[in-house]
């Protein structure tokens, strides 16, 4: 009974789809709720899952998807209910973690038990690939009516993905079996158990690995990278991903409320020394405000130069030299030195840093609450359309405060909706190069770094990665022998 | 007596040869020898403070690491200094035997006396528990202790002075060794136990041929039951012969002095100052004090019996002591003389009864008026050791109750201290050690000091001349006379010493098992005693007598 | 008063210690930034879904509103539900306490042995060359942080050796014992240097009292003074630290636990905490109040039953 | 009478002597208060000075022990972190010890109801979960040094409290105390000189122990926002911090390590001295 391990600093906390966007609940999900549609994994061409087709009106404002026959792990068929079911908790239900990708949505209907029809408001171009996102698995509906919301995902849920579950004991391991009853004959290709771990200390994580515990680790540290590489029997990979490492500035007051400062503090910081300092220079240094794996993602802007001259400059010219700025910091190395960099290269330029140091819970707190100067962290994109990056990161009526930096330009927010709706992929990349070049330009954000999934596997296993949307392709995944 | 017959033709038993012992640069024992035949009790006395107990522990192989011996001491051919750690085990507690001078400090807080007793048998004598345990009562009951059944299970702080005293002896005796070597093992003990120590020391001497060397103040317990005697001064030996030649014809100066200081040759040395009586103003008055102690049982018994047994240690005295007066407790080792000083002292919470003083009541004092109590009546304890706090100075020690009450500024307290030294015939020098480094006698002397500092109008002294050589205790008496005379101070004398209860007391109490027995002018309760009790006390008194051409010693009563 | 009735009455006591306990940490936890909602909802989520989050969990009742629910499920034997993971707190509880009980019975088995040998070596001749050696030791042992030598001994014993595996807890007696050594070793290490020093000192002062030197004069050996006599004398203020520091290490093998992936109490307490699972951390408030109580319970019912003179 | 001789003099003052303990512990700490104080002269670099172009540097002529991961010269650091350090042993243990010392005193000597008090309150806060506390200081008060003083001396207190109440059981029976309180001497001048010092040889050598854990905890902290707050460089948080890049920079943590080991054999030193001092003033 040899299991897979896989161990992650990120932890499964809830088993519905629709309730929670926290890494670790993502990979997961993804392994339990198959969707709509899949993605190719050589191309990233969509293909079908669960519709095995689907039609788009002329006006693009209709979705007619056909099901294929499918049933969940308890063996009931999987229909257009569950998945009408299914979209619309995600789209309506007030706890629906993140509701972004189906906005544009006004309604779901099963017209027969395997068809469903879905209408949008408006034109929505990412529509088909917002159906693979992670959180739109479909979860069996008359489940949820029997066993009650709270009962249906408390242990074991009804799952239409490639796995089930088999025990689960929170804060410590989740422990998954093959669903028999998987759409995808033959799929997943090994019939060994899944172990997810939740390992907090990173070199615990690599310990397991090299003394064979675990089959794979997950947020491998850049100053473990080399080690690992060296290390028999470990594949260390630095997988693509549309990770972006930048630093949110506090856009509701001073100094950061003043553009010329934000240039300043952007301009101090040398983010190409930077990230080969902080990544071993396993990472890309950022040029714009978006991840370098989306597309339309604009190569040629120039980014933000290292001018600390011009930075002095900007701040006087602003008239926030000295004044006081509060650096979140989590704990975690790449997040340490990152604050000590930055606090070194703005006390450069006149500027007053001071490092807080504070837990995770904390600082989302602060955060959210506009109560930071700054914060160095990163995000990802779940697709690699832009929309829900632009909306995500440099929209300020989209709903997420331009990831709490409260950026707020009109002009980047008539751009993100016309993103949306434009068909034609040339006039999409112009769209969306403009929005970088603005942003960038405004410095919503200080983009720092493209950093790659920094994955360790054991040389047993094949067929396994990590997507650039954080998933895992354990259904592919076989024992070498 | 019978020994000394024998005594010529025997090898010593023990022979001590040019022992030195010395703290750093300072030497306590300068050069001493002697010999112990076997079968032979021989006694040291001496000054306070010359070295006997430091130069019979330097025999022990049992001085502090700090201190430095040389010499040699042959036990039947063994060179003790030369014996290791586990050559020593062999010879310790099996062949010799060792009472201390301080017994209280010297048994385990942590252990039921039982065992402690039981322990050397065990270890020398292979008996299996349950035997050594009782052995360990029977030896209990040897030396006088009542319920030694129930006794064996209480532990040191549950016991009296004499008590622990005599546990001390139990435990040194319990092997049977050749030599026993017994550093005034009855200075906490009343005449009557003390004779059946003494007694049982002799029976022991005979039947099973146990050679003694005995230190004590009392040449009249020497003159029983030593055949010979060595007299110490100042680290040496000053004279040393068979005990009826060095009492009856003493050579030494020193020696003549210390025979004519015993009580009973030096009755008129007028210590007694009349006052008026207690009936007319009392100025203590104890009124049917009780005092009880709760009973401590086993872990399983305490778990089981929830009720609380408890032990009477004082049953409705009855004292008045009027102002100036001197009063005498005497009586049984055991029966609550302790306890009453502390009751009165505040230091033992009664069960029952008053204590008044200037017809205030005490029990009730509280903050101020309690340390206006202290001030007026002090105490000193009958184990000095113990009651110094081994961390000052005995300057300190002495010197801080004076500027603690704002009596006098720091400065001036160390001055007044340096004066109650010399007070108690201490000498300077001892002003900056530290209670582990003075001898028995020396540290009961800095207790009077202390207590004397903060010029109390009551001083209830609980033994507090026992470890003194007779001299220095005349002096001591001396001393409270003086005081006596000058600030009119009341005094409470705790004492086993009848002869200076009653020289020195105007009127005294007995003591029996927690009870007055009997109370009156002291002279004549101690001449005309009408209780048993006191009877028994009173003929079990051993002096020298008044004139001692022949033989010089005998007993007013055969003990029996 | 029968000690019966004393340890009756201990327990007793214990309920407004857990009171108090228990007013204290809700509010304190109350008080630190954080909020369930968010962590759970990840970060995507709008202020509008955590509203409701907090909502459906009652977060958005006033904190005294929310105490008195929490108080009145307490007294019906309900230590409430996990935020996080929608469960009884008392299965969680139950899932990790074992790891770390075995952990900290496996911590004293291995600490108090080698405290004994190195305090008794130590003290038998203060200032010796034994005694030199073993103190700088046990400064090192002090001095080398825990993660770090966890870390050092796992890289060592577990990948480069192979000997002990680096995480988890295992399955059967054996198998805890092979998974928890190393872990239990890198807290003795840091365990027994304390215990060491409180006990030699303690050696070294009973070793010179009276009653040690009238047990030589019994012709008492070396060991006997030492086990009947001077070790019972000097180990009141041990056994008093060994309790402070086990009811301490229930809750505080976290970085021992990290490191290892031990899932214990340790684990779930950081990790409930950093996720503010706010019931979870009660919970296990009252189950290290409770564990303490009864360790100091323990200490004082020792040392009544050690020294005759201390009254339970 | 002249049991006085000329040795005594001699005598007293090889008393006074100190223990070779002692005099190497004044030697060691003695060397970190003088580099401490002294930080700004012997110190050849801005602690925080941060040098992007020279990261991890291995020790070399410029930098005797090398950089750290964001290029801070690790000498400077080191003597700079001594202040913190020595500060952090004496802050993080002194409240903790006089607060301890005060409730275990207190509650040993008068039992009853006191005792019944602080025992409780022990109970509750050495049951309280020390994180909890933490997270609520660093909430409400702001992470730093300085709460973690305040929480070190909240909850610190409980080991000296029993430690000391543990002996004051079986000291405020003893004769000598008693014979304190028949002199009539405040209760607070028996407990503060008569039985405080007599309970005081195992919380000694606790302290020790104990300011070594302090100086390590602050760095274990760190997560939830404890200790020393960067830049400031403090031996713990260096360890620490320099962990993760230990196998391509081991001086980081090494030499913060020794120094932190200097320190602590220093202290313990100053303990071991002590405790001799201790033990000589009861007797030679
Ligand atoms: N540890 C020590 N350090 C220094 N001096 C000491 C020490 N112990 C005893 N002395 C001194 O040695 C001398 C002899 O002491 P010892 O105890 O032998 O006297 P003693 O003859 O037994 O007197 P007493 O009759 O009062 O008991 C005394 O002056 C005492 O102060
Ligand atoms: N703390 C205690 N617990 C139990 N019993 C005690 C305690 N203190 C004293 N006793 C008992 O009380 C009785 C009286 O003791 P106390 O010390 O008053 O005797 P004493 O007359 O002074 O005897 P001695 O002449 O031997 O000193 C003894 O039987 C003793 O065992
Ligand atoms: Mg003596
Ligand atoms: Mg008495």
């Amino acid at each position: 009974d040899d299991a897979i391990r896989i161990a992650s600093p990120y932890q499964t906390t809830v088993l519905d789809p629709m309730r929670s966007a926290a890494a670790g609940n993502i990979e997961t999900y993804g392994l339990l709720y198959a969707r709509l549609i899949r993605r190719n994994l050589e191309t990233g061409a969509l293909e079908p899952g669960l519709a095995e087709s689907w039609e788009t009106s002329a006006d693009g404002l209709t979705y007619t998807l056909h099901l294929r026959e499918a049933t969940f792990s308890d063996g009931s068929p999987i229909t257009a209910e569950d998945v009408a079911f299914s979209l619309d908790r995600i789209h309506g239900d007030k706890q629906s973690a993140y509701p972004a990708p189906l906005s544009a949505m006004e309604s779901v209907k099963a017209t027969d038990p395997k068809t469903v029809v879905i209408k949008l408001k408006s034109v929505f171009v990412p529509f088909l690939g917002n159906l693979e996102i992670w959180n739109m698995g479909i979860v069996s509906k008359a489940d949820v009516e029997k066993r009650g919301l709270e009962k249906a995902f408390a242990t074991v849920p009804v799952t239409s993905g490639p796995y089930a579950v088999k025990e689960w004991k929170p804060n410590q391991k989740l422990v998954l079996v093959p669903n028999k009853h998987y759409w995808r004959q033959g799929y997943p290709k090994s019939d060994a158990m899944v172990e997810l771990l939740e390992i907090a200390s990173p070199e615990t994580r690599a310990a397991m690995l090299k003394s064979g515990e675990v089959d794979v680790v997950r947020g491998v540290e850049w100053a473990q990278v080399d080690e690992l590489k060296a290390t028999e029997n470990v594949d260390m990979r630095l997988e693509p991903s549309t990770v972006i490492y930048m630093t949110l500035l506090n856009e509701t007051r001073e100094p950061f409320s003043n553009m010329k400062a934000r240039q300043a503090a952007a301009h101090a910081i040398d983010n190409k020394a930077l990230t080969k300092a902080i990544t071993h220079g396993y990472a890309t240094p950022a040029n714009t405000t978006l991840p370098g794996a989306i597309e339309y993602h604009d190569k040629s802007n120039p980014g933000i130069a290292y001018d600390p001259a011009k930075a002095k400059e900007e701040l006087a010219e602003s008239g926030m030299t000295g004044r006081e700025v509060k650096i979140l910091a989590t704990a975690g190395a790449a997040e340490q030195q990152m604050a000590l960099l930055l606090q070194a290269q703005w006390q450069a330029i006149g500027l007053k840093p001071v490092i807080v140091n504070v837990d995770n819970a904390a600082w989302w707190d602060a955060t959210g609450k506009g109560d930071y100067d700054a914060a160095a962290t990163w995000w990802y994109n779940e697709t690699p359309d832009p929309d829900l990056a632009v909306r995500w990161a440099v929209c300020g009526s989209c709903g997420s405060a331009s990831f709490n930096t409260h950026y707020d330009n009109k002009k980047v927010d008539d751009l993100v909706e016309q993103g949306t709706r434009e068909t034609d992929p040339a006039k999409r990349a112009e769209i969306y190069k403009e929005i970088q070049k603005i942003t960038t330009d405004e410095v919503s954000q200080i983009p720092l770094y493209y950093a790659p999934n920094a994955t360790a596997y054991s040389k047993r296993l094949s067929g396994l990665k990590l997507t650039s949307s954080l998933q895992w392709t354990l259904e592919e995944t076989t024992f070498v022998k | 007596m019978k020994g000394e017959r024998h005594m010529e033709k025997q090898a010593a038993l023990l022979s001590v040869a040019d022992l030195t012992v010395a703290f750093g640069g300072l030497t306590v024992v300068k050069g001493i020898s002697f010999e112990l035949h076997p079968r032979e009790i021989i006694g040291i006395v001496g000054e306070s403070g010359s070295g006997k107990s430091i130069a019979c522990r330097a025999v022990a192989g049992l001085l502090p690491s700090s201190a430095v011996a040389t010499g040699r001491v042959m036990l039947e051919g063994r060179d003790l200094m030369r014996l290791d750690e586990t050559q020593w085990q062999q010879v310790r507690g099996r062949d010799l035997g060792m009472i201390f001078q301080n017994p209280a400090s010297h048994l385990d807080p942590l252990r039921q006396i039982g065992r402690q007793v039981a322990a050397p048998l065990i270890r020398h004598q292979h008996l299996g528990r349950r035997d050594a345990q009782e052995r360990a009562v029977e030896l209990l009951a040897d030396v006088g202790i009542r319920q030694p059944e129930m006794r064996v299970k209480s532990y040191p702080h549950e016991f009296s002075g004499g008590m622990k005293q005599r546990a001390m002896i139990a435990a040194a005796i319990g092997c049977g060794p050749k030599l026993l070597i017994a550093d005034e093992p009855t200075t906490a003990l009343d005449v009557t136990v003390q004779a059946r120590i003494l007694k049982l020391l002799k029976d022991l001497n005979q039947r099973h041929g146990l050679a003694v060397i005995l230190i004590s103040h009392d040449l009249g317990v020497i003159a029983d039951i030593c055949s010979r005697v060595v007299v110490m001064r100042q680290g040496e030996i000053v004279e040393q012969g068979p005990t009826g030649q060095v009492v009856g014809d003493p050579q030494h100066a020193y020696t003549k002095l210390l025979i004519d200081s015993q009580p009973s040759r030096r009755a008129s040395r007028g210590w007694r100052v009349e006052t008026k009586s207690a009936e007319t103003s009392p100025f203590l008055a104890v009124e049917k004090l009780s005092v009880s102690f709760p009973v401590k049982r086993g872990l399983v018994a305490g778990l089981l019996n929830r009720g609380e047994a408890t032990f009477l240690a004082l049953d409705k005295a009855d004292i008045r002591v009027a102002q100036g007066e001197t009063v005498g407790i005497v009586g049984e080792s055991g029966s609550g003389k302790s306890t009453l000083a502390r009751a009165i002292t505040r230091l033992n919470q009664p069960s029952g009864g008053a204590v008044k003083l200037g017809g205030e009541d005490v029990l009730g004092l509280a903050g101020e008026g309690l340390t206006r109590f202290r001030r007026r009546v002090q105490m000193v304890f009958q184990n000095p050791y113990d009651s110094l706090n081994p961390r000052l100075t005995v300057a300190e020690a002495i010197a801080e109750p004076i500027w603690r009450h704002g009596l006098a500024s720091r400065r001036e307290a160390a001055k007044q201290a340096d004066d109650l030294l010399e007070m108690v015939e201490l000498p300077h020098a001892l002003r900056d050690r530290k209670p582990r480094q003075l001898s028995g006698g020396q540290c009961q002397r800095v207790g009077l000091a202390r207590a004397l500092a903060l010029r109390p109008e009551m001083l209830i002294a609980d033994e507090i001349t026992s470890a003194l050589d007779v001299t220095t205790q005349a002096q001591i008496l001396d001393l409270l006379t003086r005081l006596k005379q000058e600030r009119d101070l009341t005094l409470l004398y705790i004492s086993h010493d009848l002869a200076v209860v009653s020289a020195f007391c105007q009127r005294v109490y007995v003591f029996k098992a927690g009870r007055i027995v009997e109370s009156g002018a002291a002279q004549q309760v101690l001449t005309e005693p009408q209780h048993d009790y006191t009877r028994e006390l009173v003929g079990a008194v051993m002096h020298l007598a008044p004139s001692s051409q022949k033989k010089g010693l005998e007993p007013d009563h055969a003990v029996g | 008063m029968g000690h019966l009735q004393a340890i009756l009455q201990r327990l007793l006591q214990l309920i407004p210690v857990l009171l108090g306990i228990t007013i204290v940490a809700f509010l304190l936890l109350h008080l630190a930034p954080g909020d369930p909602a968010r962590l759970l909802a990840g970060d995507r989520a709008s202020a509008e879904t955590i509203a409701a989050i907090r909502h459906q969990y009652g977060l958005d009742l006033p904190l005294w509103r929310q105490f008195l629910t929490y108080m009145g499920n307490l007294l019906q034997g309900d230590i409430g539900q996990s935020l996080r993971f929608q469960r009884p707190v008392v299965e969680l509880i139950g899932q990790f306490m074992w790891p770390t009980l075995f952990l900290v019975s496996y911590v004293v088995v291995l600490s108090v042995p080698p405290t004994l040998i190195l305090a008794i070596t130590s003290a038998r001749k203060p200032g010796g060359l034994a005694d030199q050696i073993i103190r700088l030791i046990g400064v090192a042992g002090l001095t080398i942080p825990v993660f770090w030598l966890g870390i050092m001994m796992s890289r060592f014993f577990g990948v480069a050796l192979g000997w002990f595996p680096v995480s988890g807890y295992g399955e059967g007696f054996l198998d805890h014992l092979h998974h928890l050594f190393l872990p239990a070793l890198s807290t003795a290490i840091w365990f027994i240097p304390v215990l060491t020093q409180s006990l030699r000192a303690a050696l070294i002062d009973k070793a010179t009292a009276d009653f040690a030197t009238a047990a030589k004069a019994q012709g008492a050996s070396q060991r006997d003074i030492f086990w009947s006599t001077v070790l019972p004398n000097a180990v009141l203020p041990t056994l008093n630290l060994l309790g402070v520091l086990v009811a301490f290490i229930i809750g505080g093998t976290i970085i021992v636990e990290m490191v290892y992936a031990v899932p214990g109490l340790g684990t779930l307490m950081i990790k409930s905490l950093l996720g503010r699972d706010y019931y979870v951390v009660q919970g296990l408030t009252l189950v290290f109040a409770v564990a303490t109580v009864l360790i100091t319970l323990a200490v004082d019912v020792l040392t009544a039953i050690i020294d005759p003179r201390v009254k339970l | 009478m002249a049991v006085i001789s000329l040795g005594n003099d001699a005598k007293v003052r090889r008393g006074r002597q100190l223990p070779w303990t002692m005099i190497m512990a004044i030697a060691i700490l003695g060397a970190w208060i003088l580099l401490a104080a002294g930080a700004s002269l012997v110190a050849p670099y801005d602690p925080d000075a941060v040098d992007i172009m020279n990261m991890m540097a291995s020790p070399n002529a410029q930098h005797w022990f090398g950089t750290d991961q964001v290029g801070r010269d690790v000498f400077s650091r080191v003597i700079y972190a001594a202040r913190v350090d020595l500060f952090m042993c004496v802050a993080g243990v002194v409240p903790p010890l006089m607060i301890g010392a005060t409730i275990g005193l207190l509650s040993g000597y008068f039992g009853g109801f006191v005792d019944g008090f602080f025992m409780r309150l022990y109970d509750i806060t050495a049951a309280f979960p020390f994180f909890v506390l933490v997270l609520a200081i660093v909430g409400v008060l702001g992470p730093g040094l300085t709460n973690y003083f305040i929480s070190l001396a909240l909850v610190g207190w409980v080991t000296y409290a029993r430690l000391v109440r543990a002996e004051v059981l079986t000291i405020r029976d003893s004769e000598y105390v008693q014979a304190a309180r028949s002199l009539g001497y405040a209760t607070r001048i028996i407990l503060l000189r008569h039985v405080l010092p007599n309970a005081f040889g195992p919380v000694i050598a606790y302290a020790v122990s104990d300011a070594v854990l302090v100086m390590l905890a602050g760095a274990s902290l760190g997560f939830l926002g404890m200790g020393a707050q960067p830049p400031l460089a403090e031996w713990g948080v260096m360890i620490s911090d320099g962990q993760p890049f230990v196998q391509q920079a081991w001086w980081i943590c090494f030499f913060p390590g020794i120094a932190a080991i200097t320190l602590g054999l220093g202290l313990a030193f100053l303990g071991d001295g002590l405790a001799q001092i201790r033990r000589r003033q009861v007797a030679q």
